[in-house]
């Protein structure tokens, strides 16, 4: 075989039926409240770990949906649950929970 | 005043709703349908967002209201309108005429035409269906099968369908295509426990005062999906079922999946009817080719022209409760015109109306 | 005659029951932290045991508390206790009346009236020392059995006990408890057919005998129903350790070790099995508990949440949801400290949930005679730190508003969601942030950073709630504030009241501004907002439920305005209160300047 | 599929094609790469259609690849598009063929600038005539090489030898066709068929006996991107396309891909080879690749011509399978000769890429 | 309205590409750069909507703007008739003219593009050249194309070709005054400037990096450009 020097990309688009939506089961049985989201993104603008990093409640919560959990067991841990998401939430999403939630689907999925 | 007499152009709800509240004031009225029934589109239609109440309740109780002042003319079309003095001649196609004092044109809207939407393959894969076809579906038996009679584990709604969109030429908002979605993503949850609904979506436009509370609860009792991204193109697998790119806009990737039904929100279009009676009186339209009343604001329901009223969604899209406050306004309109004409001398300007030579 | 084969039942219940609590409470001693056991050994001979035994009488027998919410309740439960006490201690001596010797075996006393029907001769006259026993005998039955027709009672309509709601039964429980019934109507009936023949009882057993005598073969019938009292103590004994009375030894250990000074840890040890078993699954506490709606179902209060504890895992719903505001710890007659063990449960729940602060940049701040610390929830509510900046400036106060731009969370809700490892994460970040600023003093707007910095920040400067503060600026005249004739009632935050026993001073400033009028439900009764950062497992509208009894609470008296003195309260009571909800820090701002001000000026002003 | 629900769009999007007389200007990719399909239209055209079609040798490159490199202004293209144009005004045609997609999607890009900004126009011929001293007209009628086979596809089906019937089996060879994106993509009306269903292949492809694959991604580009082949360390992208493509077709079986675009082919074929040579995997029946096929090659193929003077011996991926289900004859022994009959010698065989004659 | 958004819209292509976007995406749901690289068109117009400067530049200092390869698959479906296609062919010149590409690991090709197909196109009238493509540079080839390029003129020949000869056919030479004219056509049009831009800015940056420089393939800067990918491009890239 030749040296081509290159590798063929990964695609990135999310392929939503190949994709684990587990998690997204867990929440939604665990804490209901996850389904009523409607990312409006108030949560990732009041957020004090948004402060320091990129966290973002809202991308997590949309992207556990469509089942594209790569980094959001390491991303759950970045939460203070210091509750200002949960205070500002115009839908009453329980958000805390929802946080950890995700760490308890992790633990009980064994992701 | 008792012999004069109305003509309304449409049986759907803006001309029923007219025709009787004309008619209350003691007036002629001759309500003229195209198709031989009444109701139009309204009356197509399973059930009617918010409250998901039959829409054969609408009509029939709009029907019911109709006295003995109010000739229906169905399965009638419009040969020709000429002025006639201060009134209006019409000729039928069954060649009889009419004479009006007052003529409103509550011709209604069309469905957009979802085959225009190529990319979408309407009338090409099986499986992509209109929100009028599921309707259909709906009153039929409530039985929802996909085209190969699978029971469909994953739907998907796509809105804005020929709204908001010059590639067809529709600028405009639609509307009542956003709750419509949400009101069918809710039944087609109920009748298929455990089916995955999924809405695509550009803008959510919940203006109504129940709307929201219609979404929340496709969210937290049905769990339906919300995905914030226009379907850029749907193409039809080996079995059958439909795979759509969209992108997720909210997470910044585009995405694909498959769904065994696909659902076209089609919008309002001016309908057929109208553009007919624009070319009889040859009227003005606006740039979304709809009735352009005298004022949008303070005139919706004048033409300009004495004697000719608007009412409905020939002029705009219109939600069911606004067609009817309009058609009220617009009656009001035809009675307070009624009275003064005849003190009111005012000679019909000709770059308004061209059909008036004969006179 | 002084042995009978039918003591053998109560007799071996009795050396069971002794056997398994000796070993039970000796394997949990034995267990203690090191610490726990210096405690205990240094408090055994002191006045600590005085006192401590003082206590079991005020409340294991006389049941004090109990009293206090509810009378009825109280003479129930005393019934019981003191009663069966007095019958123990009297029994004894009216045994040695007959036996002539100091030391009876133990089953002696209790079935006196059986070994002493031989026809020997007994002097009849109350005023003889026998007579007077006989009649107490008989008055400590009826007092026992009056308890036990109220118990009766309870079981169908516990509404007369000030409780709507009571708990179920395991079934350990209830052969403890039937067994408990039986025992009394049975020692009843045991001495009453006795006393029919010999008359060696008083008036209630002779009397009751000779009634009985009409109409039963009464001589068959006494030898059987001893057998049956003594089986029923047996049967008693044996099942109490595994059933609810538990608590009733346990309880009596549990005042000793609190009086010894020893406190719950944050994990669970030894020590609490004490707290755990010392449960006497009451009830009291289920009424207390603001998120207890259904009286069907088991949910947060104590009494079921330490019954799972007991027997298995609680649930994560009762572990997570209760809201740690601490009423019930208010209102439970043995005084377990629920929130510690709520905690500890959450902990052994939360051990493999990480989190990681990594990305937080060590901070440092300006030196300043005073840190102010507004905290997570201050800082959605702007007003509040405007008012604090105000009320410093005015004050001419050398201060540093150390978290002006966003704060890191103080660790609290960390530390209640069981992740106190993580917590303590951030503690240090703050901890480091103050310590950089060489502050005097540290003021806090948020009753829940106060709350942990207080407990577990292990800082030596001095900690102040703004309200504490406020107060203090006032009484050195730092600031002076205008009275106005407005009505107001003060909404005490958990974290502030129970929490950290602050009630009086944010009073006594309010009183300074306003009328203060009082709550149906106030001070260490006061009910939490519903906003609580404690809970976790609970959804909005529970929260609503909560904040709504409690601005019933609040609305008794119609005042004009609610006070509070938490970002939290303010935040969760504004939702659903008819009229204005403050912070004790913006009415003062609102009234700090020289200007007269009028209500509807008060009553206006807006948050920006 | 409703096929019904595709004629009505067919019909909907159908243009005017010029019958005779065009001036027809060569696509730099095709000529290194499909050196025999150019040839191959115009001996079709003139041999068997009669058609008076002329070409130039003074015309350039478009310039389109640098256009859509960026390395070329916007300008200077337009210059360069306009000299073509001068050189058909010269040669007294109005009816311009390029045989490049490229090109064509960039004349209708320009045409239609000028139409929106005549000024923009006028700037471009004084360009030209400072430059060059020439001036030029508008093409009357501007359509693709592939446009002008299927207009006459019926006439080649008549005059044929061959067709695309599988002659063991008498079933129809599936074919997938792709449409280079500047085709139709830019400007739907333009194509035969629109952007969505483009006839222009599937219309030869029916008429000459083949069996239409429709399949997912077939809307999906094939991976050229201009300066993401032509940079090597992006040709990652490029070769990614391929795969996702081919991944999507197999499922159908395919049998051929006919193409109309001069990279499309070329990326076909070569990023076969290069997927079997990195992972292992091919496409076509028992390990072989599918063949891909230019609609020249293929019209050449339907009418009779000899295989190896339409080039199918420069492809990687070997043809002969498709010839051998066409009943085509061939000599193996002419595949690898020179102009002059001479023998040039064989390229080695690929690895895991299937070869059976 | 800032500076590099006012260079932006004197190009005719600005206006037609950028209408109002209204943040549909359905342009990155065709898109096949989204697919593979960090992309999305849609942010493209967003970021060019919004006016800000800074993110203007910064955009013109990144890899973003060079993933898109104008397969103007996004000009066929926008609801609002944009061409980011197009936006992109704008921002890519503005980028070159500023010298702004060379900050970008994928800018930094255009002088690879402007080695190869830029001066094929000058010096031979093809933008491209069967002699130029080796197999070193372009594995991808295969054998049979290194059957070719050894027999060219004869393989060739067998179609008609009059490869390197006057007269019509494929690979013909092209006279010398046609390209002079092409010539000249770069000059009056700024493709010439163009040009010489790619080669100056280059230049500077292959001395900032210490990247030897010259003209031809060979030079250091060259194969740096032409073929380093830090693989940061995509999803998860090895």
């Amino acid at each position: 075989m030749p040296h081509f020097g290159y590798t063929i990309s990964t695609d990135r688009q999310i392929d939503y039926d190949s994709n684990d939506k587990r998690v997204a089961k867990y929440l939604a049985e665990h804490e209901p409240s996850f389904m009523i989201c409607i990312s409006c993104g108030t949560c990732t603008a009041t957020c004090s770990a948004g402060v320091f990093t990129t966290f973002s409640l809202r991308e997590h919560i949309g992207n556990i949906k469509r089942g594209e959990i790569r980094n959001i067991k390491a991303e759950a841990e970045k939460c203070m649950l210091c509750g200002k998401c949960q205070l500002a939430c115009p839908r009453g999403v329980n958000t805390r929970n929802v946080i950890l939630n995700i760490q308890r689907a992790f633990e009980a999925l064994g992701l | 005043m008792s012999e004069k007499k109305v003509v309304v152009i449409g049986g759907g709800v803006a001309g029923l709703e007219a025709a009787s509240s004309i008619a209350a004031f003691g007036v002629e009225v001759a309500l003229i349908e195209k198709d031989d029934h009444l109701g139009g589109h309204v009356d197509q239609w399973d059930r009617l967002f918010p409250s998901r109440r039959p829409a054969k309740e609408i009509t029939g109780y709009l029907i019911e209201r109709l006295n003995e002042k109010v000739t229906v003319l169905t399965g009638t079309e419009i040969q020709k309108i000429e002025r006639f003095g201060k009134n209006w001649k019409l000729t039928l196609n069954d060649s009889q005429t009419l004479i009006a004092d007052a003529l409103l044109l509550a011709t209604g809207f069309d469905l957009f035409e979802a085959r225009k939407k190529e990319e979408y393959g309407y009338g090409i894969y099986d499986n992509v269906i209109t929100s009028a076809d599921l309707e259909k579906k709906f009153s039929l038996d409530g039985k929802i099968r996909n085209a190969q009679g699978k029971v469909p584990e994953r739907v998907g709604f796509v809105h804005c369908v020929g709204s908001r969109d010059e590639k067809v030429g529709n600028l405009y908002c639609s509307r009542v295509c956003c709750v419509t979605a949400v009101k069918q993503a809710v039944e087609v949850s109920e009748m298929i426990p455990g089916c995955e609904v999924f809405c695509f979506y550009m803008d959510l436009r919940m203006f109504g005062l129940d709307f929201e509370a219609l979404y929340k609860e496709s969210q937290e009792k049905w769990g339906v999906h919300f995905i914030r991204g226009r379907l850029s193109e749907a193409f039809e697998n080996q079995d059958g079922s439909v795979l759509v790119k969209v992108e997720d806009t909210l997470a910044g990737r585009p995405l694909k999946m498959k769904v065994d039904l696909l659902i076209l929100m089609s919008g309002m279009v001016t309908s057929s009817g109208t553009k007919k009676l624009m070319d009889l009186l040859q009227l003005e339209t606006d740039e979304n080719s709809f009735l352009q009343p005298s004022d949008r604001q303070l005139q919706a329901n004048e033409t300009g022209i004495p004697g000719l009223f608007l009412a409905g969604t020939c002029t705009s899209p219109k939600s069911i409760d606004e067609t009817i406050a309009d058609s009220r306004a617009a009656a009001l309109r035809i009675m307070e015109y009624m009275n003064s004409v005849g003190s009111q001398q005012s000679a019909v300007s000709s770059q308004l109306l061209k059909t008036n030579d004969n006179k | 005659m002084t042995f009978d084969l039918f003591v053998l039942p109560f007799f071996l219940g009795l050396i069971t029951l002794m056997v398994i609590l000796a070993v039970k409470y000796a394997g949990w001693i034995k267990g203690f932290q090191p610490s726990d056991k210096d405690l205990l050994r240094q408090g055994l001979f002191t006045r600590k045991s005085l006192d401590a035994t003082g206590e079991v009488l005020m409340e294991s027998l006389l049941h004090r508390k109990m009293f206090r919410r509810n009378a009825l309740l109280g003479y129930m439960h005393m019934s019981f206790a003191l009663g069966w006490f007095l019958l123990i201690v009297c029994g004894n001596l009216e045994s040695r009346i007959y036996s002539k010797v100091h030391l009876n075996p133990p089953y002696y006393p209790i079935f006196l009236k059986y070994f002493i029907s031989d026809g020997r001769v007994l002097s009849h006259e109350l005023m003889s020392i026998p007579g007077v026993f006989r009649l107490l005998m008989d008055i400590f039955l009826l007092f026992i059995l009056t308890g036990l027709v109220l118990a009766l009672i309870k079981r169908t309509s516990s509404h007369w006990f000030g409780l709507r709601k009571t708990t179920r039964h395991s079934f350990s429980d209830r052969v403890a408890i039937t067994t408990l019934w039986l025992i009394f109507p049975l020692r009843l009936l045991a001495e009453s057919f006795t006393a029919a023949q010999y008359h060696h009882g008083s008036f209630l057993t002779n009397n009751f005998g000779d009634l009985l005598n009409s109409f039963l073969p009464v001589k068959q019938l006494a030898y059987p129903t001893w057998w049956a009292y003594s089986i029923a103590l047996g049967c008693f004994f044996i099942s109490l350790p595994y059933s609810r009375f538990m608590h009733i030894p346990t309880e009596v250990m549990l005042i000793f070790f609190r009086h010894y000074g020893i406190k719950p840890a944050l994990h669970f040890n030894h020590y609490s099995n004490f707290e755990i078993q010392s449960c006497p699954k009451c009830g009291v506490c289920i009424d207390s508990c603001p998120l207890h709606t259904n009286a069907n179902e088991d949910g947060i209060p104590p009494a079921y949440f330490l019954r799972a504890l007991k027997i298995n895992q609680p649930e994560i719903s009762s572990t997570y949801g209760c809201l740690l505001c601490g009423r019930c710890g208010e209102y439970c007659p043995v005084g377990i400290n629920i929130n510690a063990l709520r905690v500890s449960q959450r902990i052994r729940y939360a051990k493999n949930l990480n989190g990681s602060f990594t990305y937080l940049k060590p901070a440092d701040s300006q030196v300043a005679e005073v840190a102010y610390f507004a905290g997570c929830m201050t800082h959605l509510t702007p007003s509040i730190k405007i008012s604090m900046e105000k009320i410093f400036n005015t004050a001419g106060i050398d201060y540093n508003f150390i978290d002006r731009d966003g704060s890191v969370c103080c660790g609290r809700p960390l530390w209640m969601a069981g992740k106190e490892k993580q917590a303590r994460e951030l503690m240090e970040h703050n901890k480091k942030l103050i310590e950089s600023t060489k502050c005097k003093t540290i003021v806090l707007s948020c009753p829940i950073c106060l709350k942990i910095f207080r407990e577990d920040y292990g800082i030596n400067i001095e900690i102040l709630h703004h309200s504490q503060y406020i107060l203090r600026l006032a009484e050195e005249k730092k600031i002076d504030l205008k009275k106005t004739d407005v009505q107001v009632v003060f909404h005490d935050p958990c974290e502030l009241g129970r929490g950290s026993g602050i009630f009086e001073e944010p009073r006594q400033l309010i009183r300074q501004m306003a009328n203060l009028v009082s709550a149906s439900e106030e001070r260490n009764m006061s009910i939490c907002c519903g906003g609580s950062l404690g809970s976790t497992g609970i959804n909005c509208y529970q929260r609503d439920e909560v904040s709504m009894l409690t601005l019933e609470a609040l609305m008794a008296n119609n005042p004009q305005a609610v006070i509070t003195a938490c970002p939290l309260c303010k935040k969760t009571l504004q939702k659903g209160s008819p009229v204005e909800v403050r912070d004790i820090s913006e009415l003062t701002s609102s009234l700090i300047d020289t200007k007269k001000i009028s209500m509807p000026e008060l009553v206006n002003q807006e948050e920006n | 599929m409703n096929i019904e629900g595709k004629k009505i769009i067919w019909k909907e999007y159908q243009k005017e094609i010029a019958e005779d007389n065009f001036f027809y200007v060569r696509s730099c990719v095709r000529q290194s790469f499909f050196p025999g399909s150019e040839t191959t239209f115009l001996k079709i055209m003139r041999e068997t259609l009669g058609k008076n079609i002329s070409e130039h040798p003074f015309h350039t490159t478009c310039t389109g690849i640098g256009y859509h490199s960026d390395i070329v202004p916007f300008e200077t293209t337009m210059t360069v598009v306009a000299r073509q144009f001068a050189l058909m005004t010269e040669s007294g045609y109005q009816n311009y063929v390029p045989s490049c997609i490229t090109s064509f999607g960039l004349y209708l890009e320009v045409l239609d600038t000028w139409h929106h900004f005549p000024e923009m126009e006028k700037k471009i011929r004084e360009y030209l005539k400072k430059a060059t001293g020439k001036e030029f007209e508008k093409p009357k009628n501007l359509v693709h090489a592939s446009d002008v086979i299927y207009k006459f596809r019926k006439e080649i089906a008549e005059k044929g030898k061959y067709r695309l019937i599988n002659r063991f089996t008498g079933e129809p060879i599936r074919v997938v066709e792709h449409i280079g994106c500047h085709y139709a993509k830019m400007f739907p009306s333009k194509g035969v068929g629109g952007a969505e269903y483009p006839h222009v292949l599937a219309g030869m492809i029916e008429d000459w006996g083949g069996e239409v694959i429709d399949y997912p991604e077939r809307r999906h580009c094939c991976g050229f991107g201009f300066r993401q082949y032509i940079v090597k360390a992006n040709r990652g992208y490029s070769i990614a396309c391929s795969q996702k493509k081919f991944e999507s077709m197999k499922p159908y079986r395919p049998e051929a891909i006919l193409t109309n675009c001069p990279g499309c082919p070329f990326f076909f074929d070569r990023w076969q080879y290069a997927i079997s040579e990195m992972e292992g995997v091919t496409y076509g029946e028992d390990g072989q690749g599918i063949p891909v096929l230019t609609y020249e090659e293929l019209a050449g193929l339907v009418l009779g011509y000899d295989p190896w003077d339409l080039g199918l011996q420069t492809h990687q991926v070997p043809v002969e399978p498709l010839l051998n289900k066409m009943g085509i004859l061939y000599d193996p022994e002419k595949k690898y000769l020179g102009k002059n009959g001479e023998y040039l010698g064989e390229p080695a065989i690929a690895e895991n890429l299937k070869f059976c004659h | 309205m800032g500076r590099l958004y006012d260079f932006l819209n004197q190009d005719i292509r600005f206006g037609e590409g950028l209408k109002a976007c209204i943040n549909c995406g359905t342009c990155t749901a065709i898109c096949p750069a989204a697919e593979f690289y960090n992309y999305d068109p849609r942010i493209l117009a967003t970021t060019l909507q919004s006016r800000d400067e800074e993110q203007i530049e910064t955009l013109l200092k990144s890899d973003f703007i060079w993933y898109c390869g104008e397969c103007m698959s996004c000009k066929t479906r926008c609801p609002r008739g944009n061409v980011p296609g197009l936006l992109i062919s704008v921002v890519r010149s503005l980028s070159q003219d500023l010298g702004y590409f060379v900050e970008s690991e994928k800018g930094r090709q255009q002088l690879a593009l402007k080695r190869t197909i830029g001066e094929w196109i000058l010096n031979t009238g093809y933008c491209l050249y069967p002699k130029e493509i080796e197999l070193e540079s372009h594995p991808e080839q295969g054998p049979v194309w290194g059957w070719i390029t050894d027999n060219l003129k004869e393989v060739l020949g067998r179609f008609e070709a009059h490869y390197q000869e006057e007269g019509p056919g494929i690979f013909r030479k092209i006279p010398q005054d046609s390209l002079d004219e092409l010539k000249r056509i770069f000059d009056v049009t700024g493709g010439t400037e163009r040009f010489e831009k790619l080669e100056e800015f280059s230049r500077k940056k292959a001395e900032e990096m210490g990247k030897e420089f010259s003209p031809g393939q060979k030079s250091e800067y060259y194969l740096h450009v032409y073929n380093f990918n830090n693989n940061k491009h995509g999803k998860d890239e090895h």
